[in-house]
């Protein structure tokens, strides 16, 4: 077993017990906290898998911001309480666990049929220039242009968004006289 | 001239507007109602003017080049598929027009009394001459595609005029049931359009040019593709077959035949002047019309269901028509019988027939369901036989005018009726032999029922005072009067040994003057008087005592569920309701739901209900609970992945 | 690849969309400032009509730059005027470039110019019909995002590319889910805005995971075969190493099943349509019928591209049959049919029970999405021809779908803003409250039954053809018999409308500006119904391009 | 070397993870953390396709997902915070008022 195995098998488990947790947990901080764990395995094994700028990138953007925000409303809205165990839609659960199973079974099938023939791995020279976040931030901004523009409409809209729909106005509809 | 018959169509279109835009804004609601009929009315006129100017033109013209095409535009030009929106006008289109537009000024200047004083009589015109636009698009088409669109739209009209009394909740219910049943008719006519389409590529009747390009005709070309045979798993068939049989679905839900006759007698609802146009003399003809028109794609196979159709539905329904009170649905029966005539003379290959007895018909019909208006009208609204009697004397013009109608219909001698129904019965007689029994047997019943309507109405004394009967105003007699005159002389447009009518459609028919059968005449004519006579004595004489508001027919006592099978025409529902045991309902709630016999009803509602339940199946899953779509739409992807993996 | 200064054109109208999103943005900034009803009017007007007035502009220059009504000649006279409609229709779908999109991502041809006329159109009548309601909170804002959410619709509808795919769908919903929940204090709003974001975010999940499988496989074909550059993403590209490859795999499939149900849930599709009714009930009116349409339209354009270009090899029979050799699978025109059998059963039955005229006419949008797939369902034609009708019945049938659905739910909207409710029994009596908003509701309701000589009646017609010359007769006729039972619901509204006598008959207002736009839609509805060859020689256009 | 195939199977068992999280849970903050999940799988098999073709295109996708997850998050809570302030809940069940 090489190193890399190793780390890999380790860092999915984490990656798996973060997920089992996430969904888990009754308590909604518990699973923002295991989600967090996933996220951080996810960000090692794009490590392993040579993208150390997406690796920064996962810890700083899901990690940090989108956890936080997460946690943050968590914690605003008083969220956390634990969820009642009694479930309004009957057999919702075992149905869900059933079709997971069988989507986890399909998914794991179609690639075991596929995946078999493993291709040559690239070379050193290529993993190299692909590791380089240069490499990628050049591509950002010659082929993926066009994308890269639409990111910031995005961004914006979503501003706007949330400005909109939490901005405090005082007037007769927020009193709640209209309605 | 003849380039300009799109104006046929576009003036009626044109009072339509005027009536829906510009009149309703003007006057009070004298002045609108007075204007609403002058400008329907000429709206009409003109149209009728021009369609004989236009007949005359083509009678001109040498008889290989009575065919005119007018595209006004291309309609449609999406790949193969080429439509124009254009317009024809041959022999048959001709006559139709004339139809149309003269038996449509009549009952439109007969509205004008009729409707006098109703609330929205703007609407009223503005609907009718919308309907007579249509009805124009509908005989003058000169493709499928454009004939649709009429056959649509008077579907169309006919919904908003039946309902126009909406107030009553028989009115609505009927529309509603109207369109419904009509609609399966209308999916099955798309459906041949289809088949046309593809094994044609066209949808156009006859070969044109359009574009300066040559566009076949499916009409013209039918002979040889139609007989061609196409393998349905399990079965063969030939292609016109299919085609026809589509087209014959149509049929039967427009020219109301079995199983889509139920919504004629409800439509009935409707104002009188609506039934007389719409639901007797013009829209219900068009399928009569459609199979004409096509004939050339009708295969031997469906001609013997057309025959079967027809004269069964000739039968069932003036079964019905004896047992019925309401002086219209006697006559709403009475229409479903007679195009079972026209129909049944269509699948026996005498298409001349069964156009002449559409034109007779119409002429005659359209007398009688005026004249019933008249009494309606002069009664104050009442419709059941049993609240009339003694009517002669206080409705003179109505009363020989409909003696008139009544007489034609039965098929005396000399009168338009005789001539056209005889060509039919005739021909049966060396066609098929029981096809001749049961129209014979049918216009024995028709003779009966005309005359115990007659003395239920016009004889004996009047058994319910609460009215005053009265005559109804000029515009409203004299309409009657020159239907009733043309009633007389309509028999000549195909007398035998002239036979005008058979040379002028030879273009399109070309089919043979039929052989008068003078035994037969004299036989048929005797035997109409006798038992007009028999209907007459019965009810008029014999058990004139017997008659009183809400009591039952005399002839019940003999008939008992006979009887009420006649009066319900022979519903199905009735008759599952009498034969199948209660039980059966909880086992096929289904059928028990479609079959139902209450109701607009049956149809209706029921396959609402129907529906209902199912929708309420589907009701369930949209409970609000995101999860559950989530659900839904993972189970959605699992089996279909799964149904993926089983695949490979 | 490099962003070439010849392409600036060529995204026009999308730049131009952009600029008018920030114009707005402020433009309430500079009314008023109060909290009057007065000012807040004032606010709302001012963003509203400037809104209007740009996506009219921006039609108008779409319109220009596709050279659909007038194409410049070659020889014409050089001046100011006819040098810039050159520059325009050089960056149009006629031109030399359009053949190759912009960095691979962004198509330029006739199929995103109709997708933009379309969008724009129907966000041009939006504002209209909004102009004259009563004012929204923070109305600069609410006009930025009805014009974000269509900047993404315009980019869906040319996107040939997965990562543009993806950031188009986003931007586009995005915007939807806050507009869909922009009466925050209203709690059908809110709950509306909600399902859809969780419903869209989960589809964005599964998109995006059938697009890993997708270049996944890409991927691992172009391995094998040696391919270098970095464009696995662009449709094109994934089109030519399945071709390739040969045999394509499971793989391969499994994604493309992913990015149908990511994108079904857009054009609500069943068994993907759970939310439309509840988001289409709860949400302002406008928008709801903003969803109902353009971002349809786009999506059903982006699912044509993908899957016409993507994966012509998967494309298969328009049979749904257990397959009689195994590792035949049929491909994606059979599980669109099956998926269009299960849209037209569930939306029409659905529909019958309905009390509130939203949520049926929401049933009804999903039923129409049956038809609309039937569309796509004709690919699997073996003859060009027919594929070609097919397209080009499923284009004609989405225009006019969007101004009829526009149109219906427009009335809806006038009447809501009376009465302030969208029961099916508000309606009642409507044609002596205000005959002219009946009549106009009429035409709509009949087009959308597929009454001739309505639009929606040779859109009904049209698409039939197309799937019965593919071979999908069994689905013609189960549309055929769903359009009878559709009939069943549709003339409910009408009896309503007619028949059913109203509490009050105090009359119901129509303001200018909402007219305005509900007659420009029946005007629609008509011509369309009557000369559909306006829009059908435009259409055969598209054929040139997607009809490989 | 890992082979690619092993980071595909966790790819598709974290993706399952999130499907079942969605389905299961009704705090609507952890079903849309589930999301945030099925998001990530995803990413995973992209990064890992684009390792084995030794192309960088995966990697870009991953970078625009990764953006544009930041927006749709702050979109979706503050829609959650919306509809808490009007329900005071955050639980999907409750939020069932248009249905049938």
């Amino acid at each position: 077993m090489t190193f890399e195995l190793m780390m890999f098998l380790i860092t999915a488990v984490v990656a798996l017990t973060g997920g089992i947790g996430m969904v888990m947990f009754k308590n909604t901080v518990h699973s923002a906290l295991f989600l967090l764990l996933n996220f951080f395995a996810i960000s090692v094994l794009f490590l392993l898998l040579q993208s150390p700028f997406l690796f920064a990138i996962q810890l700083t953007v899901y990690a940090g911001a989108i956890m936080v925000l997460f946690l943050f409303v968590v914690m605003l809205l008083g969220a956390e309480r634990i969820e009642d165990t009694t479930d309004k839609l009957a057999g919702q659960r075992w149905l869900a666990l059933v079709l997971a199973l069988i989507l986890l079974i399909q998914s794991v099938a179609i690639n075991l049929i596929t995946g078999s023939n493993e291709p040559p791995m690239q070379e050193l020279e290529t993993l190299a220039l692909l590791s380089d976040p240069a490499t990628l931030g050049a591509e950002l901004f010659t082929t993926y242009l066009l994308p890269f523009q639409i990111t910031g409409i995005i961004l914006l809209v979503g501003i706007v968004g949330v400005v909109v729909l939490n901005q405090r106005v005082r007037t007769a509809q927020d009193k709640g006289q209209i309605n | 001239m003849l380039e300009l018959i799109w104006l046929i169509p576009l003036l009626p279109f044109v009072g339509f507007l005027l009536n829906a835009l510009l009149v309703g804004r003007i006057g009070d609601a004298h002045t609108q109602e007075r204007s609403a009929g002058y400008v329907a009315v000429a709206a009409v006129a003109a149209a009728f003017v021009l369609a004989l100017v236009a007949f005359v033109q083509l009678g001109n013209l040498p008889e290989e080049e009575r065919l005119v095409n007018v595209n006004l535009w291309t309609w449609i030009n999406a790949g193969d598929l080429v439509v124009p929106f254009g317009l024809m006008f041959d022999p048959l289109t001709g006559v139709m027009t004339l139809l149309v537009t003269g038996v449509g000024t009549l009952i439109h200047i007969y509205s004008i009394g009729y409707m006098h004083g109703d609330s929205r009589v703007v609407r009223y015109f503005a609907y009718l001459n919308l309907f007579i636009t249509m009805m124009l698009f509908l005989v003058m088409a000169n493709n499928m595609l454009l004939l649709f669109l009429g056959w649509e739209g008077v579907g169309l009209c006919s919904f908003l005029l039946i309902g126009y009394w909406f107030e009553r909740k028989s009115a609505s219910s009927a529309a509603v049931k109207a369109f419904v049943v009509n609609r399966i008719g209308d999916a099955a006519i798309l459906l041949a359009m289809m088949t046309i389409f593809l094994q044609f590529g066209t949808l156009n009747f006859f070969d044109m040019i359009l574009d300066g390009a040559e566009v076949i005709g499916f009409v013209e070309n039918a002979g040889a593709v139609a007989q061609q045979i196409v393998s349905v798993p399990g079965q063969d068939f030939r292609i016109g077959t299919i085609i026809s049989f589509l087209l014959l679905i149509g049929v039967t839900g427009k020219s109301a035949q079995i199983p889509l006759f139920v919504w004629l007698p409800d439509a009935m609802a409707g104002p009188t002047p609506v039934s007389a146009l719409i639901h007797a003399a013009t829209m219900v003809t068009a399928g009569v019309y459609l199979i004409a028109r096509t004939h050339p794609i009708f295969t031997d196979t469906t001609l013997g269901l057309v025959t079967w159709i027809g004269a069964l539905t000739a039968l069932v329904a003036a079964t019905a028509a004896v047992a019925q009170w309401d002086i219209k649905r006697v006559l709403a029966y009475s229409t479903v019988s007679q195009l079972g005539y026209m129909v049944a003379a269509a699948g026996m290959g005498i298409y001349v027939a069964a156009i002449f007895h559409l034109l007779t018909h119409g002429i005659f019909k359209a007398l009688l369901f005026l004249g019933s208006g008249s009494v309606i009208h002069g009664t104050h609204d009442t419709q059941d036989m049993r609240k009339m009697g003694g009517l002669r004397t206080a409705m003179p013009y109505t009363f020989v005018t409909y003696l008139i109608g009544a007489a034609a219909l039965a098929g005396v001698f000399p009168l338009a009726g005789f001539w056209s129904k005889d060509e039919i019965v005739g021909h049966a007689l060396t066609h098929t032999i029981p096809i001749f029994i049961i129209l014979f047997l049918s216009s024995l019943l028709t003779a009966f029922y005309m005359g115990r309507q007659l003395a239920l109405v016009f004889w004996g004394e009047q058994r319910d005072h609460s009215y005053h009967a009265h005559e109804s105003g000029a515009v409203m007699w004299v309409p009657l009067v020159i239907l009733a005159a043309l009633t007389v002389v309509a028999g000549g447009l195909n007398l035998p040994g002239s036979h005008w009518l058979t040379d002028w459609l030879f273009p399109v028919m070309e089919e043979e003057a039929a052989e008068f059968k003078i035994v037969l005449g004299v036989v048929a004519t005797l035997a109409a008087i006798g038992a007009g006579f028999g209907g007459w004595y019965l009810y008029a004489v014999r058990w004139a005592k017997r008659i009183k508001v809400d009591a039952k027919d005399p002839l019940y006592r003999g008939m008992g569920d006979i009887w009420d099978t006649m009066a319900e025409a022979w519903f199905f529902d009735t008759v599952y309701n009498k034969t199948i045991v209660p039980g059966y309902r909880s086992v096929a709630g289904f059928f028990a739901q479609v079959f139902d016999p209450e109701g607009i009803d049956g149809l209706v509602n029921g396959v609402g209900r129907a529906f209902g339940w199912a929708s309420n199946g589907v009701r369930f899953f949209q409970n609000g609970y995101v999860r559950s779509y989530a659900l839904a739409f993972f189970l959605g992807v699992v089996v279909i992945v799964g149904y993926l993996i089983v695949a490979l | 690849m490099q962003f070439a200064l010849t392409d600036v054109p060529r995204i026009l109208p999308e730049i131009l969309l952009l600029v008018l999103a920030l114009l707005v943005l402020g433009s309430d900034v500079f009314e008023r400032w109060a909290n009057t009803d007065a000012a807040r009017t004032e606010q709302h007007r001012a963003s509203a009509s400037l809104a209007a007035l740009g996506l009219g502009m921006i039609l108008i220059i779409a319109l220009i730059q596709s050279g659909y009504v007038y194409r410049l000649p070659d020889d014409a006279p050089i001046n100011f005027l006819t040098n810039i409609v050159r520059n325009l229709q050089n960056g149009g779908p006629a031109s030399e470039l359009a053949t190759t999109p912009i960095l691979g991502a962004f198509a330029t041809d006739d199929l995103t110019m109709i997708g933009r006329l379309v969008v724009i159109a129907a966000a041009f009548l939006t504002v209209l019909l909004t102009y004259d309601a009563r004012p929204t909170a923070n109305p600069g804002e609410f006009y930025t995002l009805i014009i974000g959410s269509t900047l993404g619709m315009c980019l869906m509808a040319g996107s040939s590319e997965l990562i543009m795919t993806f950031l188009a769908i986003e931007l586009t919903s995005i915007p939807l889910y806050v507009l869909a929940g922009y009466f925050r204090n209203d709690r059908q709003s809110t709950e509306a805005g909600m399902k859809y974001f969780l419903f869209g975010a989960m589809s964005s999940g599964i998109l995006l995971y059938g697009m890993s499988l997708t270049y996944g496989y890409a991927a691992t074909a172009a391995v094998t075969q040696g391919s270098t550059g970095n464009n696995l993403t662009q449709f094109e590209r994934i089109r030519e190493l399945v071709a390739q490859a040969g045999e394509p795999t499971v793989l391969l499939t499994l994604g493309m099943l992913f990015l149908i149900a990511g994108i079904g849930y857009k054009v609500t599709v069943v068994p993907f349509h759970g939310w439309s009714p509840d988001v289409y009930q709860g949400a302002p009116t406008p928008i709801t019928a903003f969803i109902a349409t353009a971002s349809k339209v786009a999506s059903f354009i982006l699912l044509f591209r993908l899957l016409t270009t993507t994966f012509p090899v998967l494309t298969g029979a328009a049979d749904v049959i257990i397959p009689v050799e195994a590792s035949t699978f049929t491909g994606w025109t059979s599980l669109l049919a099956l998926l269009a059998f299960l849209t037209l059963i569930v939306g029409n039955l659905a529909a019958l029970p309905q009390t509130n005229a939203k949520r049926l006419l929401a049933y009804s949008s999903i039923a129409h999405a049956g038809f609309l797939l039937m569309g796509l369902v004709a690919w699997s034609a073996s003859l060009a021809m027919d594929r070609e009708a097919g397209i080009a019945s499923l284009l004609y049938y989405l225009v006019a779908y969007t101004v009829m659905n526009l149109g219906v739910f427009g009335v809806l909207y006038v009447v809501d803003q009376h009465t302030r409710s969208d029961e099916i029994s508000v309606l009642n009596g409507l044609a002596r409250r205000n005959l002219g908003l009946a009549v106009l509701f009429t035409i709509f309701v009949f087009s959308l039954a597929g009454i001739p000589p309505l639009s929606g009646f040779f859109a009904k017609f049209y698409v039939f053809m197309a799937a019965w010359q593919a071979g999908a007769e069994w689905l013609v006729i189960v549309g055929l018999i769903t359009t009878i039972i559709s009939l069943y619901y549709y003339l409910r509204l009408l009896r309503a409308v007619f028949i059913v006598p109203p509490d009050t008959d105090a009359p119901i207002p129509t303001p200018r500006w909402m007219a305005t736009s509900l007659v420009l839609s029946a005007l629609l509805v008509i011509v369309l119904g009557l000369f559909p060859n306006i829009i059908l020689t435009i259409i055969d256009n598209v054929q040139a391009v997607a009809g490989r | 070397m890992v082979p690619i195939s092993y980071y595909i199977m966790l790819s598709a068992a974290l993706f399952t993870l999130g499907v079942l999280g969605v389905l299961i849970r009704r705090n609507a903050i952890v079903v849309f953390m589930s999301v945030e999940l099925m998001l990530n799988a995803a990413n995973l098999a992209l990064v890992a396709f684009a390792l084995q073709r030794g192309g960088i295109d995966g990697q870009v996708l991953v970078f625009f997902v990764i953006t544009v997850a930041a927006a749709e998050v702050a979109v979706g809570l503050a829609l959650l915070v919306a509809i808490f302030r009007n329900k005071r809940t955050a639980d999907v069940d409750e939020v069932n008022q248009l249905h049938g």
